[in-house]
């Protein structure tokens, strides 16, 4: 384990946690609930993304590694179509009353 | 190391907790379940972090099962929705 | 090593304790039958914790807790919500049926619905 | 740092076990439950439990929140405008307040009397570990020590099922619960297309993984039967109707091979339940394959509640 890879880790996952700070405060602060679910969206994605990354120095064997893109690729794919639903979910309210 | 990615993975979950309890008091349901969201992606990522941390790689698994899961609740969710959009456009009266 | 294992443990137990209190403070107070189900879940959570916390304490020979209890833990989960999925079809039909949504005595207003 | 985790996560289970008891709306307690089921998975992890932790996050996170959605759903859409439930008197709950905390009190006593020197079964659950062939304890404890729990348990699904069927009006009985939403978004088309092969692919190596490390039955019988509702939701398949042969095969199936299994015990190995040494795995392995199915299909069944169209002539 060099201190390279230690370092790199270090800087990806406080760069993701960070990324989740800023996720909850837009989905806190943003004025409408659209702009929320983007701030929401971009936080998720990036924020877990470098997680991910920051975490594959550390992974001692190719499967586990190969399971860490996985939870990322996952991810990708149930946000995408969760924000899609949540905003669907929200134009239907809006232009049915 | 180990303490360093155990503190990021409880910095995340505080975050995005307090984020879901600041909306769970919210007017729209619609915001809660985005706030479930971040917390189930923030659960994730603490997951994958405590793994690293505590050599148990098993926890991917959880992690990997949380966001295939994640999808789904929401899917769910946007049902009921759905419904009284419909239910908003039907004339009423039908009663079954 | 084995005191923080204990720590956890009790903490746990302890959550448990109280989850299964909230619970059941649900169960009993609000009249609507699917928040009682809800707390009905909650309940179950908390018990189960309680159990979690006694398999943490048995932790040993190098496994992270004592396996029978666990194995308990997951049956009941999966018991649990069978049980969950018959009452949410009771309440379904009880509120086809009926219009009710609680086991109270309707109100002196309301007519119960006719079937179709 | 991980003591300040165990409390943090500790008060997030409680804070939302109390907002789920003083909210006024339904959905938003569900949605509640629904965070609390996967802070609960969270839980179980730290408490060791990964087995645990994967049931919890499949059920708890999963469907359980589908099925509380879609009754909550159906209560709403037939709701009379203001007849919101009442709430409960002062009195009650004053009393229902001392009653629960007198339990909760009590358990927590318990809690902190425990035994000092921890009863533990894990000793022996390893020292009997190789006799069965596999590697992981809780399935070792599920499949072969406690195996008639496991049949058990698998009866009272079947039960349960039994009972929820059992609600069918008679003109409907033998048809097919109706799932399919009315006009599925363009989004829940597009998940039911692509995630169901990542969940096949998961459960299988949930099932294959589970003899070694924690995975197993009810896990990817849970993840199998969510990718089902979640097709069926879409309306990409129709939900089975409830008289067909082949579902009622392959729901009996899992137990019934159990039981069979069980039988030959007496035969080969000298008791009910008891495995041959040298098949013990390979017996397991297939009791677990068709387990899988019949848990899934029971689950999903479960959720998709009586039938409600009259079955085709």
């Amino acid at each position: 384990m060099s201190t390279l890879a230690d370092l790199f880790t270090l800087a990806m996952v406080a760069g993701g946690a960070l990324l989740f700070l800023a996720g909850t405060l837009g989905l806190l602060r943003f004025p409408d609930t659209l702009s929320r679910l983007h701030a929401l969206s971009k936080a998720d994605n990036l924020g877990l993304g470098l997680i991910v990354l920051g975490l594959l120095p550390q992974v001692d064997s190719i499967a586990g590694g190969l399971k860490l893109v996985c939870v990322w690729l996952l991810a990708q794919l149930s946000a995408a179509t969760a924000s899609q639903l949540i905003a669907g979910a929200l134009h239907r309210r809006k232009s049915g009353r | 190391m180990a303490e360093f990615l155990t503190g990021a993975a409880l910095f995340i979950l505080a975050v995005t907790a307090l984020g879901l309890f600041r909306v769970l008091r919210s007017e729209l349901a619609v915001e809660r379940m985005m706030a479930v969201q971040l917390l189930g992606t923030g659960a994730a990522a603490a997951l994958l972090l405590l793994g690293a941390a505590s050599n148990t790689p098993a926890m991917t698994d959880v992690a990997l099962l949380l966001m295939l899961l994640a999808a789904f609740s929401c899917a769910a969710f946007t049902l009921g929705q759905s419904d009284e959009a419909a239910d908003a456009a039907a004339p009423k009266g039908d009663e079954p | 090593m084995s005191s923080a294992i204990s720590d956890t443990a009790t903490l746990f137990g302890l959550c448990g304790a109280a989850l299964a209190g909230i619970g059941l403070f649900v169960v009993i107070a609000h009249p609507g039958l699917l928040r009682r189900l809800v707390g009905f879940n909650i309940l179950g959570a908390g018990i189960f914790m309680v159990f979690g916390a006694v398999a943490r304490r048995g932790a040993a020979a190098g496994l992270p807790g004592d396996p029978v209890p666990q194995a308990m833990v997951i049956t009941g989960i999966v018991v649990a919500f069978s049980a969950s999925a018959l009452a949410v079809a009771l309440l379904r039909r009880l509120f086809d049926l009926t219009g009710r949504e609680s086991l109270e005595p309707p109100a002196a207003g309301e007519t119960p619905r006719a079937e179709s | 740092m991980n003591l300040l985790l165990d409390l943090a996560l500790v008060a997030w289970l409680i804070v939302l076990a109390i907002h789920v008891a003083r909210t006024g709306d339904d959905r938003n307690a569900i949605i509640a439950f629904i965070a609390f089921g996967l802070l609960l998975g969270l839980a179980w992890t730290r408490l060791g439990a990964i087995d645990v932790a994967l049931t919890e996050a499949a059920i708890g996170g999963g469907i359980t929140g589908l099925l509380l959605l879609r009754a909550e759903a159906h209560l709403r859409r037939g709701r009379q405008a203001g007849s919101a439930p009442r709430k409960a008197s002062g009195a009650t709950s004053i009393v229902a307040a001392l009653a629960s905390a007198a339990i909760a009190l009590g358990l927590g006593l318990a809690v902190l009397a425990f035994p000092s020197p921890a009863p533990t079964l894990a000793p022996p659950a390893l020292a009997a570990i190789d006799a069965t062939g596999l590697g992981n304890p809780v399935t070792a404890v599920l499949l072969a020590y406690r195996a008639l729990d496991t049949l058990l348990e698998k009866v009272v699904v079947l039960l349960a099922l039994l009972g929820v069927w059992a609600l069918t009006p008679d003109h409907l009985w033998g048809g097919a619960p109706a799932l399919k939403e009315a006009n599925p978004p363009q989004p829940l088309l597009y998940l039911a297309r692509t995630l169901p092969p990542f969940g096949v692919l998961i459960a299988v190596y949930m099932v294959w993984v589970g003899a070694d490390a924690p995975g197993g039955t009810f896990q990817a019988g849970s993840i199998l039967a969510a990718m089902w509702l979640l097709v069926m939701l879409a309306g990409l398949r129709p939900a089975p109707e409830t008289r067909s042969r082949l579902l009622r095969l392959l729901l009996v199936g899992g137990p019934a091979l159990f039981f069979a299994i069980g039988f030959l015990g007496f035969a080969v190995a000298g008791g009910f339940l008891a495995y041959p040494e040298p098949l013990a795995k390979a017996l397991i392995v297939g009791i677990e394959a068709a387990l899988t199915v019949a848990i899934a299909l029971a689950l999903g069944l479960l959720v998709a509640g009586p039938s409600s169209k009259a079955p085709a002539p």
